[in-house]
């Protein structure tokens, strides 16, 4: 085993174990903290398959404003470990065996998918550049888009969030 | 401007006006509508005209392919020949004269412009029907006439006493003509089947210079399908009924669609297909028989109706009952001289009621009119000349065109004549009987409608004028042989001849002038009897229609229309409602209430054992959906 | 492995690290003496020659005191707040090109721990994540006033990240790169970006002071109405960590405010030196440029009063984004023009 | 080895089994969370999966196209939890809660 493939298995036990505490953390505050520790390893996995640019913008947008967000409404509802709604222990048991066995068959299925080298491997796609040509050459119209989709969650988000006027009763 | 471009123009012109009155028509002066309307068919006749005498050979111009796929190709393309030619000169000369009636008669109505729009798309439905290139066209015209027809005869569906009646008509008149028009369609299919295409040309060319028929019963089958959707848009027996409750709109209405053009489609639709017939002897003599049924019934229901639209209404059918004879008898351009003769009396007679109605303030009924000669003279005489000629008093137009028939009919065989004679002779009673009862004698209303009895304005008197005018001197148009031996005769005859595909195929023999003279003798005879009497019997005597409880029986028949509506709500309606009633009973509310309701139990019943699963739980449900996703990989693994 | 790049960078960012503290300490006894300096006092003068050392004295005694946790708080939250802002702080300071590469040892030591060519977006990615410190440590403490002040600050970080990301990318698109050495070095000698973008710089300055919440932005603190907000139950060195997390950034945004638009270590006239000198002048003229922006933030917070908190939120939304987008779109086509782009 | 990807030893089988692992465990959390914006966060946690997936299949096979989909999930997922935590905040207003086993007016 080379350095790093040690490396990258470290990394991706610790990415496991953190999206793992996401879900067992019975506290809230502390799912959104693992939350954003997780995103943070799924970056170092990011420049660990050259990916500089992807990596950086990951912990912008996920760490740094998505999260904040889901913070932010723990915070705002002021909701604690005591609030924390209670699963029952049956449906724990089903859901605990039911995503076992899927991963399990999903790791089944995927294991022996057989993968050819590919030679002419580039590894500057990371770089801002290159994205930056792809981004505005191919995908130009879903990059106009998904900003229209931007404007449209944020009217959503500021017409859902108004307070003088109750959508629902 | 070649005709080729000239064509698309003639059409170009009503559908303008109507489009400009239908959109801005309700914030432009009276007037202003009115003219325009107007303008635009005047324009069209003059194009017409110079088509008319430009035309040598048939021209088409195609507008644009409507359909094009492997089996089937439809062109909106217009044709023009001497019959279309003729038949547009017809509709856009005697409509422009109609539409400056109007604009005296509608002056007071509130929906002026959207009469203007309706008369100017009735045009321009009219001349697709008579210019198109293919039977599809005809039929996208037929349609065409047939919403404007429906959309004047309800007019006045608005009308506080009369609204609901003349709602009822106009659905009854596009009731009745769907009968017919799914006979043409019908034909049209069938056509498309054994000819492969709708265009005249190319149906001609296979009939007349290529001989491919299809086997008789085909052809029969086309013909009668034809002449169904015939018998309904030209009122034969029995889809005529319509026509006489038609009167129901506004009389310029009447008098231009249900007299002098629309009526007259069924006529063209055989004229045009005449080659298809020429082939199908069969389907010739029920035409025969039919109009001669028709033009004897309506002319004996004619003869005691009190309503001076009715009266002329029946008429009308009686009239094209003739013309249907003449086509049975193959004398096409006998027919089409009959219509346009017929097209100027019977609008000068129903634009003159038009006027007699207008001065008795709406007045209809002519037992209460009475000694209107000097009172409205212009009217007076116009109707008078109306009368004349459609009584077949000598050479008057009636008389040229009628004697023709008659003639033919002789030649035919004489059970058909003699019928015909009688026919023609209960016209000239009915026709002297209206215009005695309502110009001579004493005014029989009140005096409060006798004092407001007054002369049209001129753009009413003066389409009346001109049309008496043409009424006089229209048998000029188809003098028959003995007179002015020489290149004068039998104008329409050559003229149609002369580029119509398949007249020129047809020769009738016309009776000799032996024959002609006695035959002539005789309808001058009964013409002029039946005037005599006429005026003994309500001019010297004063007689006046009776009312209805003094009625002999045969007189009450007349005046109950035959009880052709009432035999037809026996037949027809009647079984229709009991059945629908059988079926709402038992099929309806029994057995498909019973499948539909056992069905909601059956789905209501389940739903509420499965509605047990839907927890409303998102967990529950992704849960599941993992089981499901599980199953599915697991398969294919196994499959692998 | 190149050992000896390994030591060197290891030496470089015990250095940064060293200094960061350093700078953040006398901070402290800066911004009194400025306070003092503007409400005509004269200051901490009882420590050392003219107070010099009385930042050594806060020191001591904020490690001294006892170490406590509120009863109800969050223990290990409580704990590692602190540590995430102070970690996150000092992280920033490993993109920034301290000055020209040095000549020592027979190699040549570049001044930048490491020149990743997204240098800008690390740090805006580092900040985005600054706000974690207070808005955790605001939470566990399970103190109503401490929970506003997280609230406050995370919104107010979110705003004012948007204007100050929007006039970084005029910078950027002036110096053609996301590489903070290659952005310093387009603003060769005296073409500093500051004259070609004074809104950019603006809206840059104001959401630094913002981020930074400094007085007139100190919505997270706010003594008057919040109790000093987030580290209200804080004590001891864990609010020594805050403290010194808050004087650290205001060092470090000084230093990338006068590496996006002041220049970095360029000077007018720097043509005339080279080598060493050459270095060693930059790293004088860029500690200069941080410590005159030092002064500005600390004359800025001593001069204006604290805004409202809805005006604050309007100023964010309202007026810079709108400012900073616009000016962005001027910038982007008169580049585009220059550089012909259009033909 | 086959697979390999570029710049390491590492071979993209790993990156498929840990991505898929870690999108198993967002779909756990989605079944034994009823706390809805944990439930939300899950689902990030299971598009951060699709994301690293594809950062690895843009690696293997050298072209950014993957890494240019990932930047339009982010923009979906930011999307996404801006409109869903509006519409739970709202919906903490109106019930008190974010259960969302409590979340069943239309069961009813």
């Amino acid at each position: 085993m080379s350095t790093v493939e040690l490396i990258a298995t470290i990394l991706g036990g610790l990415t496991v174990g953190s999206a793992l505490m996401v879900v067992l953390s019975t506290h809230p505050v502390r799912s959104v903290l693992f939350l954003i520790l997780t995103f943070f390893m799924i970056s170092a996995n990011y420049i660990m398959l050259n990916a500089q640019f992807i990596a950086i913008v990951n912990i912008i947008v996920y760490a740094g404003a998505i999260m904040v967000l889901f913070l932010f409404v723990l915070m705002l509802l002021n909701l604690s470990k005591d609030t924390e709604p209670k699963t029952s222990v049956l449906m724990k048991i089903s859901a605990a065996i039911a995503g076992g066995v899927l991963a399990t068959v999903l790791v089944a299925a995927l294991k022996d998918a057989a993968f050819e080298t590919i030679e002419n491997a580039d590894n500057t796609i990371g770089l801002v550049e290159q994205l930056g040509m792809l981004l505005f050459d191919k995908y130009v119209l879903p990059f106009e888009v998904s900003s229209i989709l931007f404007i449209s969650a944020m009217v959503g988000a500021v017409l859902l969030s108004k307070k003088e006027k109750q959508i629902i009763d | 401007m070649s005709i080729q471009q000239l064509l698309p123009l003639l059409l170009l012109f009503p559908l303008i006006g109507a489009f400009i009155n239908g959109t801005a028509g309700k914030k432009l002066p009276k007037i202003v509508a009115g003219s325009l309307a107007t303008l635009m068919t005047f324009v069209s006749f003059l194009i017409a005209l110079t088509i008319f005498l430009n035309l040598d050979q048939p021209v088409r111009s195609l507008l644009f392919t409507m359909i094009d796929i492997d089996s089937l190709h439809l062109d909106a393309a217009l044709y023009a020949d001497n019959l279309s030619m003729w038949m547009t000169l017809i509709i856009t000369g005697v409509g422009s004269l109609i539409h400056l009636f109007s604009m005296g008669y509608m002056s007071h109505d509130k929906g002026y412009y959207k009469f203007f729009t309706y008369l100017n798309l009735f045009i321009f439905s009219m001349l697709i029907l008579v210019l198109g290139s293919n039977y599809f066209m005809l039929f996208f015209g037929w349609e065409g006439v047939g919403i404007c027809s429906y959309l004047l005869i309800g007019f006045h569906y608005d009308d506080e006493q009369k609204g609901l009646l003349n709602g009822l008509a106009a659905r009854k008149a596009f009731i009745m003509n769907r009968i017919g028009d799914l006979g043409l369609l019908i034909g049209l299919f069938l056509m498309l089947l054994s000819f492969g295409t709708l265009e005249y040309e190319q149906v001609s060319r296979m009939v007349l210079v290529d001989k491919i028929l299809p086997n008789g019963n085909m052809l029969f089958a086309i013909t009668i399908c034809l002449f169904i959707g015939a018998t309904g848009k030209s009122a034969q027996i029995p889809l005529f009924t319509w026509l006489p409750d038609a009167m129901a709109g506004p009389t310029p209405v009447s008098a231009l669609i249900h007299a002098a053009t629309m009526v007259t489609a069924g006529i063209f639709l055989v004229v045009r297909s005449n080659y298809l017939f020429h082939y199908a002897p069969f389907t010739r003599e029920i035409i025969l028989y039919i109009g001669l049924a028709t033009s004897i019934v309506a002319a004996f229901i004619a003869l005691r109706q009190n309503d001076i639209k009715k009266v002329l209404a029946y008429s009308t059918v009686s009239q094209l009952g003739l013309i249907f004879v003449a086509l049975g008898l193959e004398a096409y351009t006998t027919a089409i001289f009959h219509v346009t003769t017929h097209a100027f009396f019977k609008a000068l007679l129903f634009l003159g009621s038009g006027s007699v109605i207008h001065a008795m303030s709406g007045e209809q009924d002519i037992r209460k009119m009475g000694g209107l000669k000097d009172k409205i003279r212009i009217t007076h005489i116009t109707f008078l000349i109306g009368t004349l000629a459609i009584s077949g008093f000598p050479l008057f137009s009636g008389f040229y065109s009628k004697d023709e028939i008659l003639g033919y009919a002789f030649g035919h065989s004489l059970t058909i004549y003699i019928l015909l004679v009688i026919s023609v002779t209960m016209t000239a009673i009915y026709m002297f009987r209206l215009y005695f009862v309502v110009f001579h004698g004493t005014f029989r209303d009140s005096k409060d409608v006798e004092h407001h009895v007054h002369e049209s304005p001129l753009s009413m008197t003066l389409p009346l004028m001109v049309l008496a005018v043409l009424s006089v001197i229209g048998g000029v148009l188809n003098l028959p042989g003995i007179f002015l031996h020489g290149s004068g005769t039998h104008f329409l005859n050559n003229l149609l001849n002369k580029n119509v595909a398949g007249l020129d195929q047809i020769h009738n023999v016309h009776p000799d002038h032996t024959t002609t003279l006695i035959l002539m003798g005789v309808a001058v005879a009964i013409c002029l009897t039946t005037l005599f009497i006429s005026s003994i019997v309500y001019k010297k005597k004063g007689s006046v229609p009776s009312e209805d409880a003094q009625l002999s029986a045969w007189e009450t028949f007349s005046n109950k229309k035959m009880y052709w509506d009432e035999l037809y709500d026996i037949l027809f309606v009647k079984p229709i409602e009991w059945f629908s009633k059988v079926f709402y009973t038992i099929v309806d509310s029994f057995i498909l209430s019973g499948i539909i309701e056992g069905v909601v139990r059956t789905v209501a019943f389940s739903g509420d054992i499965v509605r047990k699963w839907q927890t409303g739980k998102v967990n529950s449900y992704i849960l599941w959906m993992v089981f499901g996703i599980i199953g599915f990989i697991t398969y294919y693994l196994i499959k692998l | 492995m190149d050992t000896a790049l390994l030591v060197e960078k290891s030496i470089l960012i015990l250095i940064l690290f060293a200094l960061s503290l350093g700078i953040a300490a006398y901070q402290t006894y800066f911004e009194r003496k400025v306070a003092a300096w503007m409400q005509d006092r004269i200051g901490p003068n009882n420590a050392g020659p003219f107070g010099l050392l009385q930042p050594l004295a806060d020191g001591g005694k904020l490690f001294f005191k006892e170490d406590f946790v509120p009863a109800n708080a969050d223990k290990f939250l409580f704990m590692i707040a602190p540590g995430i802002a102070m970690t996150v702080s000092l992280l920033t300071s490993v993109v920034i090109p301290w000055g020209p590469d040095i000549v020592a040892f027979g190699r040549t030591i570049s001044l930048q721990v490491t020149d990743i060519n997204i240098g800008i977006l690390f740090i805006m990615g580092i900040t985005s994540i600054g706000v974690y410190g207070i808005m955790i440590g605001g939470w566990a403490s399970n103190n109503k006033y401490s929970l506003y002040s997280a609230i406050r600050a995370s919104s107010q970080m979110i705003s004012y990240e948007l204007a100050m990301g929007l006039s970084v990318i005029t910078v950027v698109l002036m110096g053609g790169s996301l590489s903070l050495r290659e952005i310093v070095e387009a603003q060769h000698g005296f073409n500093w970006n500051i004259w070609y973008q004074p809104v950019g710089f603006i809206v840059f300055f104001v959401c630094s002071v913002a981020e930074c919440n400094r007085a007139p932005f100190d919505m997270a603190e706010c003594e008057s109405e919040l109790i000093t907000g987030y580290h209200t139950e804080y004590g001891a060195m864990k609010m020594g960590f805050f403290l010194f997390a808050e004087y650290v950034n205001l060092f470090i945004a000084s230093t990338v405010i006068s590496c996006l638009y002041l220049g970095g270590y360029n000077f007018p006239g720097m043509d005339y030196f080279e080598g060493n000198l050459l270095s060693v002048i930059s790293i004088l003229v860029l500690f200069t440029k941080i410590v005159l922006v030092i002064f500005t933030f600390m004359w800025i917070r001593w001069t204006l009063p604290r805004f409202r908190y809805d005006q604050l939120m309007g100023l964010g939304w309202k007026k810079l984004i709108p400012i900073a987008l616009i000016n962005m779109v001027i910038t982007a086509v008169v580049i585009a023009f220059t550089r012909g782009w259009f033909n | 080895m086959e697979g390999t990807l570029l710049n390491s030893g590492v071979s993209l089988q790993f990156y498929i089994i840990l991505a898929t692992i870690i999108f198993c465990i967002g779909v756990l959390g989605v079944m034994i969370r009823r706390n809805a914006i944990i439930i939300l966060m899950c689902v990030e946690l299971m598009l951060n999966a699709v994301n690293l997936l594809m950062v690895a299949f843009s690696n293997y096979h050298g072209k950014g196209d993957g890494q240019i989909f990932v930047f339009f999930i982010m923009v979906v997922a930011a999307a996404e939890a801006t409109v869903g935590l509006s519409i739970l905040v709202l919906l903490y207003r109106n019930r008190k809660t974010v259960d969302i086993g409590l979340f069943n007016k239309l069961k009813d």
